[in-house]
């Protein structure tokens, strides 16, 4: 199997470069870790979660996805290519990878977006198991787990107390990723550490029988009564994916572009009526839980939440999903006692 | 009694005397402090109280949901005493509809309204000092060259992902219609290019020249890392300098922009 | 016991030793420790400001310096000139903080201008606030008193701080408080001739010979001042007066300090009310 | 869609010369929205507005930018042509492509871009204009003059006699105010009761004045054309329906010894009186203060005594209130107090008096019927010393400035007292003669040359009386290089005319200004000297600056002439430049409130059906916003907008001037 | 004079300053007026537009105008007591000074931001201003740090 040093990581990152990669990885920016473009010198983190996604380089917080040039009156509508750079995203978490599932779907499920699929195509997953965890994370409970592959085209293994790591490509894209790591990495064998241990913490079944029917629990306003009402969680979310279009025009032209938006901010859904029909922030923070563990698995049989934790790392007033799913599972539970007596 | 105790008390014995209908306090999660609205008086043994309580929960005050609960109580620190006092001049809140379960510097000065709290500033906390580190980046800031300032920034606002987590998490940002919503005309893009994110972040330290409270809400909330206090810090120390402007002393102020006198400054003048 | 710091200045070792004694008098039975500035040097009155600004400054200066340096918060200057000169120089100083660094240059010591300045009628007030009156044994009763002020205790009122240069009343309470009368007259400030004394004596006769005879006409028995210079001028040149065919008769003329040591039954003598050039002591007797 | 028309003009060569108007036409036709661009000679001419409105009409115009001179010169010609063709006039704009362009640069190719920047701008702020009209109040055409004094009742009678009512409010019991005192007046000495008396008749008796005596301003509201004036008509304890004026009260009234404020203290009157015996209206009133019956309860011989009944011991206070379009104030001034000179007496000797005092003595109706009699014992003095400035132009005491009229009428009191005292001797202490006025001067030398007064250009030091009873006043001779003192028998101190104390609490009241001597402000010193900055408020008399009577006259007057030329009018038309709240999204923070140099922002209400209060918000009252726009800037949700320069115009027009190489380089994607 | 100058300089660096000036309508705007009644010459390169009063200008206007590519912005009104509408010009003044501070602390130094009291009756002041505003900000050089179409350059 192919081993690499666990400290020969930037080497890597160095060789793909000198094969034309555009490399993203975990890099430590102040008090905080985000994946980031790689340059020569920067340390790779292999040890938490970074505060931003993959999602930030398959579907940005910005994009010009369409352009008219002004002439006197008239708008010429002018070409906007759609642009992959070959880009290869080193020591992500298995949940990123993941989540990558959730985005290919939805950006593909009526119509196919040419911008994200651009980016996509160019775009290689190396995902890095999880052999440590913090109280935030909870992938075992939305039916993921800190060793798995899903949507990664490499994963890393650690192995050897963390002294090696075993690369194993998965995809076509990952093996043409091996190869261009050439040297860098070496055969021999090793034994993967054991993965992380993280705790089920609710039924998700259950949560999910209770949600399709408690759209009307006076619960809501008790799980959201903190929510302050910012995007924080949607943006760091991995599968978040909700868009706003805005046009901005100068003299010359008036281009198009398409900025990330969240069902937590209140303008999210308000009419040009003045009616918002979430006009609450139970409802939005209500719609951001269904969305994910009831809308989305009815509709494209996925869980759109990955466990990764990062909204409830983040969340200024200490939200989380998770927090919420337990509650329900307690009552789940307790009704379930009630039941059986 | 130790000060969490005394808030435990004061919490339970406002919501049963009916006095609160609502206790805005801090609870613990995961090892983390975060904000918990009780409205029964069992509840009050989760509240908690210490230096990581960071969240201003003046905040929480523009919120249908809690204004639904008027009369509120307030757990709150100096820097939050004076966003209470300052959203009070502002018209935000009635002085009845507010009791502060006023929290000092080590020490519980109990329930008190909104006038007492003033008082209780203006006696005991008339000079907040701001963190040694804080101060000395400002200057560190404003020592440098304008080419380096503007480096530094652009650096500094290309991390904004527009989240709006420091607008929710300030007390003084309860307008319904943020100017960032508005979009005719749109003077600030969604955008988060430079002209977009640089006429936020300018907007909003703008928007709390004079109103600011430096009590460090929105820093802490953003999970990009920006040092907005870095502006809030140095904008209040120009204002206060400048105007002898100092907000949330007095529930009866004026707005610094807003009002003026004769002999303001003229140096910038051509 | 309270205490104060006490800048004499050169008149009451000689000329105005009486203000000297009488104020000493009253500070010991008041229970008011007097402390000397240590090493005080001339006040600069009426030569040096017309020798050159810096030493005008420069001498009240030092003295100044030297209090604060003696750990003094305030000084009683008995004397009007050398409180005018003092307090003139403290309230410049205070306006002109460039000035305090070019004297502190210039006299090789710095000072803060922390010390406050003092003059005779405020400190006799705060005396007989502090219970003084109450000691008085012997008042004066009904005797009629002329209240003079002259100029230095109540002109420049941005200096003084305090009483109406026009119109001053500084005075009338501590003159009751000793049993006497006040009676109204025109010449509570009329100049006595002041510094003319010796460049001028003719002029100083003219002019104090006009203050006595107004007293007169409103039935003063006596005349009353806190300043050294109008008292020598008023009280010295009476004979020349006369001689003079200015005016006849004599008007004792006592200070302040005096007239409170006399109602509070402090020995003449003590006071050195024996040491006037027109008779004072007869104004003892009447004290019962 | 818009359809705009551009209309350049050469303005001769003027613009011509610098700018390349053709080409600017040709430029300004390819902007968006714009339907016709034309350049001509002359715009403003005949022809030129004759294109114009052609061109609104055959194009269907929805706004229209005149290219040409500064807005200032030809703005309203060009937005009444547009008016002629049925063009709402505040869809036009100027472009201002001559003073702002033509006139200060030479380089063509720069002008001419410039220019069509200055279009483009106009352009995209016009697309944004919205058909304004201009805002009408309704005007009540009532003026509440407040001061009974010469200047207020003039004032009154002009408003009267041009048919529109007034209320004419005086804080004492009669009409006059000072000039009922006076003796003579300079510089005629025409009796001044004899003329002022008429007039306060007349005031009284006119069918359209409505006299308010005893009464006192309590609280103004409102704006201009509606104000609502709240009045304190104080208890009289005598019913001037029943009231004739007979005199039996008085005469009767036990209580005789109250000093008389009309005679500055000279005389005596009674707790029952009349200010005077001229007084308007003619009736007594009971001086509470004084009163036995109602101090100690116990006399009541006036309600005896009186045959009609008209006593009224339980007479009180009632508040009055007045709807008025417009308000005068003339409430005069008063004398400064000189008893804060010590080195005149400080008010404590007798003889030293003050102006109206000697007024009095001289006054044939006066205390002395005219014989000039000194104070402390009746004695005819045979040496008066007149002191002028006394007060006037002394920092140290607050005052200064000029009083004015102090020069003329101590020459006047001169020249009376050499005409009642023969062989009496006036000696005038001056700083200078300020006798600048018609036949003023030539007054002063009569004063002077026929009747002897001798005139003195010097200070005063010193006023003491002796125990003789003499007074010396010791001064300067500055043209002589002399001390000098006088031995005199009375002096008459010229005080410093300052304003009336309450005057500042009425100022505040009104919103309307006053300098730091307190006197009111006018609106500007040269253009508009009897307007306030409030509108609706004028003023008259010596409550703006010391004045003798003729400019007291003459100002109150020329207020008269506004009021009527506001009521001129039932309505009153305002520029339509005025801010407006968008209510849904106001946070009511009350910035603006707070902001607003007009107070024209106040809370408004927004009530359910039942009248319960949902949200309280700001709201703009149209009658008093100016249209500056400083609400807008402090609103933080842009919840306030003022029209004609509406945030969406000022946005379209920064962006109008974006330059287009910028938009060249945006090729390439993020 | 000045004038002279700037066109050198213009023909050495080719670079014209783009500035857009917000004045008042009762003194700045009616000095401009004054500066062309008198002919004064001076640089092409401010373009003004109009509002009733300083009070009204909101630094959302400056930083508008930075984003549509002006290298410098000139904000005039009327002198402190001069203020037509009484108290605009004193608004504007504490809101300046503040804004000002923070815009230079955030890396836009005062070379951008200018503000100016100019009377109806102050044309000469009007164009000298013009002048060395356009000079200073050809020292500064091109200016579009925050201007979209210039940043996707």
């Amino acid at each position: 199997m192919k081993l690499l040093r666990a400290d020969k990581l930037a080497e890597l990152a160095a060789a793909l470069a000198a094969q034309g990669y555009r490399i993203v990885a975990p890099i430590r920016q102040g008090r905080i870790v985000r994946l980031a473009e790689w340059h020569p010198g920067a340390t790779i983190e292999t040890s938490g979660i970074s505060t931003n996604s993959v999602k930030d380089f398959l579907f940005p917080r910005s994009e010009i996805i369409d352009r008219y040039s002004l002439n006197g009156g008239d708008f010429v509508q002018q070409e906007v290519a759609p642009v992959g750079i070959k880009t290869a995203v080193l020591a992500v978490r298995p949940c990123d990878a993941e989540s990558v599932n959730v985005l290919d779907t939805v950006f593909n499920w009526d119509s196919n977006d040419a911008f994200y699929n651009a980016r996509r195509e160019a775009c290689t997953v190396v995902s890095l198991a999880c052999v440590s965890a913090d109280q935030h994370c909870f992938c075992t409970s939305v039916g993921g787990n800190p060793g798995s592959t899903e949507g990664a085209d490499v994963v890393l293994r650690p192995a050897g107390g963390g002294e090696q790591l075993i690369l194993e490509p998965l995809t076509p894209k990952g093996r043409a990723l091996a190869e261009a790591a050439g040297g860098v990495l070496s055969e021999g064998e090793a034994a993967a550490d054991p993965v992380a241990e993280i705790p089920r913490r609710f039924d998700l079944k259950a949560v999910r029988e209770w949600l399709a029917g408690n759209f009307d629990s006076p619960l809501w306003q008790e799980f959201a009564s903190a929510c302050l009402g910012c995007g924080a969680c949607a943006y760091a979310c991995p599968s978040c994916h909700c868009f706003d279009m805005q046009d901005e025009s100068n003299r010359k032209e008036s281009v198009r572009y398409r900025n990330w938006d969240t069902c937590g901010l209140a303008l999210f859904t308000l009419h040009t009526s003045g009616h918002n029909p979430r006009s609450t922030q139970m409802a939005r923070w209500r719609q951001r839980v269904m969305h994910k563990l009831s809308y989305m698995p009815q509709r494209f049989n996925l869980t759109a939440c990955m466990g990764c934790g990062r909204c409830s790392r983040l969340c200024p007033n200490g939200l989380a999903i998770s927090e919420t799913c337990e509650k329900i599972a307690r009552l789940c539970e307790a009704k379930h006692e009630g039941g059986k007596r | 009694m130790s000060i969490v105790d005394s808030i435990r008390a004061d919490a339970a014995d406002l919501l049963q005397t009916g006095r609160a209908k609502l206790v805005l306090g801090y609870r613990n999660r995961q090892g983390r402090r975060a904000p918990i609205l009780l409205t029964d008086a069992a509840g009050a043994d989760q509240l908690v109280y210490d230096a990581e309580c960071r969240q201003n929960l003046a905040a929480y005050l523009r919120k249908p949901e809690v204004r639904q609960h008027f009369p509120v109580a307030v757990v709150a620190a100096p820097p939050a005493m004076r966003s209470l006092v300052m959203l009070a001049a502002e018209s935000q809140i009635a002085a009845d509809s507010v009791t502060v379960l006023a929290v000092g510097e080590n020490e519980y000065h109990g329930a008190l309204d909104l006038p007492a709290t003033a008082q209780l500033l203006r006696e005991k906390y008339a000079n907040l000092a701001l963190p040694e580190e804080l101060l000395r980046r400002v200057r560190e800031i404003a020592a440098m060259s304008e080419e380096e300032r503007a480096a530094f920034w652009t650096e500094q606002f290309s991390k904004c992902t527009r989240c709006y987590a420091c607008r929710s998490a300030c007390p003084g940002c309860y307008c319904q219609w943020c100017i960032s919503k508005r979009n005719v005309p749109q003077w600030i893009s969604t955008a988060d290019l430079p002209h977009g994110t640089y006429a936020w972040n300018i907007t909003r330290a703008f928007h709390h020249a004079g109103r600011c409270t430096l009590c460090g809400a929105c820093e802490a909330a953003c999970p990009q890392g920006l040092p907005l206090m870095l502006l809030n810090a140095h904008v209040a120390e120009c204002v206060e300098k400048e105007f002898g402007h100092k907000t949330g002393y007095d529930l009866a102020e004026k707005p610094l922009i807003g009002s003026w006198r004769t002999e303001d400054d003229d140096g910038f003048v051509r | 016991m309270k205490s104060i710091g006490y800048y004499p200045g050169c008149a009451l070792a000689c000329s105005g030793i009486e203000l000297d004694l009488s104020i000493r008098e009253l500070s010991r039975l008041a229970e008011v420790e007097l402390c000397e500035v240590a090493d005080w040097n001339c006040c600069g009155a009426s030569s040096a400001h017309s020798t050159g600004h810096d030493l005008a400054v420069a001498l009240p200066y030092r003295v100044l310096a030297l209090a604060e340096a003696q750990g003094l918060t305030e000084v009683l200057a008995p004397c009007a000139s050398c409180f005018s000169r003092l307090k003139g120089t403290l309230v410049r100083l205070r306006r002109n903080p460039e000035m305090l660094e070019k004297m502190a240059g210039l006299t090789g010591r710095p000072c803060r201008n922390s010390v406050a300045v003092v003059n005779v009628l405020e400190y006799l007030n705060r005396l007989l606030k502090d219970g003084l009156a109450g000691k008085f044994t012997a008042p004066l009763k009904g005797v009629k008193v002329a209240a003079y002020y002259g100029c230095l205790l109540s002109r420049g009122e941005d200096i003084v701080e305090g009483d109406d240069a026009e119109n001053p009343t500084g005075m009338e309470a501590a003159i009751r408080a000793a049993g006497c009368e006040v009676v109204p007259w025109n010449f509570a400030t009329e100049c006595c001739g002041g510094a003319f004394s010796l460049a001028k004596p003719e002029a100083v006769v003219e002019l104090s010979a006009a203050i006595l005879g107004d007293a007169e006409q409103a039935g003063a028995q006596m005349i009353v001042t806190g300043c050294p210079m109008c008292h020598s001028n008023l009280d010295m040149r009476q004979r020349a007066m006369s001689a003079a065919g200015r005016r006849t008769g004599s008007m004792p003329i006592l200070y302040l300090s005096e007239l409170l040591g006399l109602a509070a039954g402090i020995a003449p003598k003590a006071i050195g009310l024996d040491r006037h050039f027109t008779d004072a002591m007869s104004v003892a007797g009447r004290s019962a | 869609m818009a359809r705009v028309g551009v209309f350049i003009c050469h303005c001769g060569e003027n613009i011509a010369r610098t700018v390349d108007v053709a080409a600017a036409a040709a430029a300004a036709a390819k902007f968006p929205g714009v339907v016709y661009s034309v350049d001509y000679k002359y715009m403003c001419s005949d022809p030129g507005q004759q294109l114009i409105r052609k061109a609104i009409a055959d194009h269907k115009l929805t706004g229209a930018v005149v290219a040409a001179c500064s807005p200032r010169m030809h703005e309203n010609t060009f937005r009444r042509a547009a008016a002629a063709a049925g063009m709402n006039p505040y869809l036009l704009e100027m472009a201002n492509v001559r003073e702002h362009c033509a006139w200060v640069h030479s380089d063509r190719a720069a002008a001419t871009a410039k220019a069509i920047d200055l279009i483009r701008v106009m352009v995209e702020k016009v697309k944004r204009n919205r058909s304004l009209k201009t805002i009408t109040v309704p005007v009540e055409p009532t003026a509440v003059v407040i001061g009974g004094g010469i200047a207020g009742i003039q004032a009154a009678l002009d408003i009267a006699a041009g048919g529109k009512q007034v209320v004419l409010i005086e804080k004492s019991p009669s009409l006059g105010g000072h000039m009922a005192r006076l003796s003579e007046t300079f510089p005629t000495l025409d009796c001044s009761q004899c003329i002022l008396t008429p007039r306060m008749v007349e005031a009284a008796n006119h069918p359209n004045i409505t006299l308010m005596t005893s009464s006192e301003v309590e609280s103004v509201g409102g704006f201009v054309g509606n104000f609502e004036v709240t009045v304190r008509r104080k208890a009289r304890y005598v019913d001037p329906a029943k009231c004739t004026g007979c005199g039996e009260c008085w005469s009767k009234c036990p209580s005789k010894n109250i000093p008389s404020e009309f005679d500055a203290g000279l005389s005596r009157r009674t707790a029952i009186y009349r200010a005077s015996p001229q007084a308007v209206p003619n009736q007594p009133v009971i001086d509470a203060q004084h009163c036995l019956m109602l101090t100690k309860g116990r006399c009541g011989v006036c309600a005896k005594v009186c045959p009609r009944g008209a006593i009224n011991f339980k007479d009180a206070d009632e508040l009055v209130k007045v709807k008025a379009g417009a308000i005068v104030l003339a409430t005069g001034f008063e004398l400064w107090d000189h008893s804060a000179y010590g080195e005149y007496g400080a008010g404590r000797i007798a003889d030293v008096i003050d102006g109206f005092a000697f007024e009095r003595l001289a006054s044939a109706s006066g205390p002395t019927a005219g014989e000039i009699r000194r104070p402390s014992d009746g004695a005819e003095p045979k040496t008066v010393v007149f002191v002028q400035c006394c007060g006037s132009r002394d920092e140290k005491v607050g005052v200064k400035y000029c009083s004015k009229i102090c020069c003329m009428y101590t020459a006047k009191h001169a020249m009376l007292y050499a005409h009642k005292v023969h062989g009496g001797r006036a000696v005038v202490f001056y700083m200078d003669i300020r006798s600048a006025g018609k036949g003023y001067d030539e007054f002063v030398r009569r004063a002077i040359e026929k009747d002897g007064a001798e005139y003195i250009r010097g200070r005063v030091s010193k006023i003491y009386r002796r125990a003789d009873g003499k007074i010396t006043v010791r001064g300067t001779d500055t043209l002589a290089g002399m001390p000098v003192t006088v031995e005199a028998d009375m002096v008459v101190l010229a005080d410093a005319v300052t304003p009336r104390a309450d005057a500042q609490k009425l100022a505040r009241m009104l919103g309307v200004a006053y300098d730091a001597d307190g006197f009111f402000s006018e609106a500007h010193p040269k253009l508009r000297p009897v307007e306030t900055a409030v509108a609706g408020v004028y003023l008259a008399g010596a409550c703006q600056a010391p004045k003798d009577i003729p400019e007291s006259v003459s100002q109150a007057s020329a207020a008269a002439a506004k009021v009527l030329g506001l009521f001129s009018k039932p309505k009153l038309e305002r520029e339509p430049i005025v801010s407006h709240v968008n209510r849904i999204t106001c946070a009511h923070c009350r910035a603006c409130i707070n902001a607003c140099p007009y107070k024209a922002i106040e809370d408004f209400n927004i009530l359910d059906r039942s009248g319960k209060v949902l949200r309280t918000v700001s709201n703009v009252n149209e009658g008093l916003c100016q249209g500056c726009g400083t609400c807008v800037s402090v609103c933080r949700s842009k919840s306030i907008d003022l029209d004609g320069f509406t945030d969406e115009q000022v946005y379209l027009q920064i962006a109008a001037l974006e330059p287009v190489e910028a938009g060249a380089k945006t090729e390439g994607s993020s | 004079m000045e004038k002279t100058e700037t066109i050198t300089e213009n023909a050495r660096t080719g670079f014209e300053p783009h500035i857009i000036a917000f004045v008042c309508n009762w003194c700045t705007y009616a000095g401009a007026d004054l500066a062309g009644t008198s002919r004064l010459q001076y640089a092409p390169n401010v373009r003004i537009i109009k509002l009733p009063c300083t009070g009204r200008i909101d630094p959302l206007l400056v930083l508008k105008a930075f984003q549509g590519g002006a290298d410098a912005v000139l904000v005039s009104g009327c002198h402190p007591g001069d203020c037509h509408y009484t108290s605009g010009n004193y608004h504007a003044r504490r809101r300046w000074s503040v804004f000002g501070k923070l815009l230079a602390f955030a890396g836009i130094d005062g070379r951008r931001l200018y503000f100016s009291w100019v009377s109806a009756a102050e044309g000469q002041k009007f164009a000298d201003l013009i002048n060395s505003i356009t000079k200073e900000v050809h020292a500064a050089g091109p200016f579009d740090r925050i201007n979209p179409a210039r940043r996707r350059a």
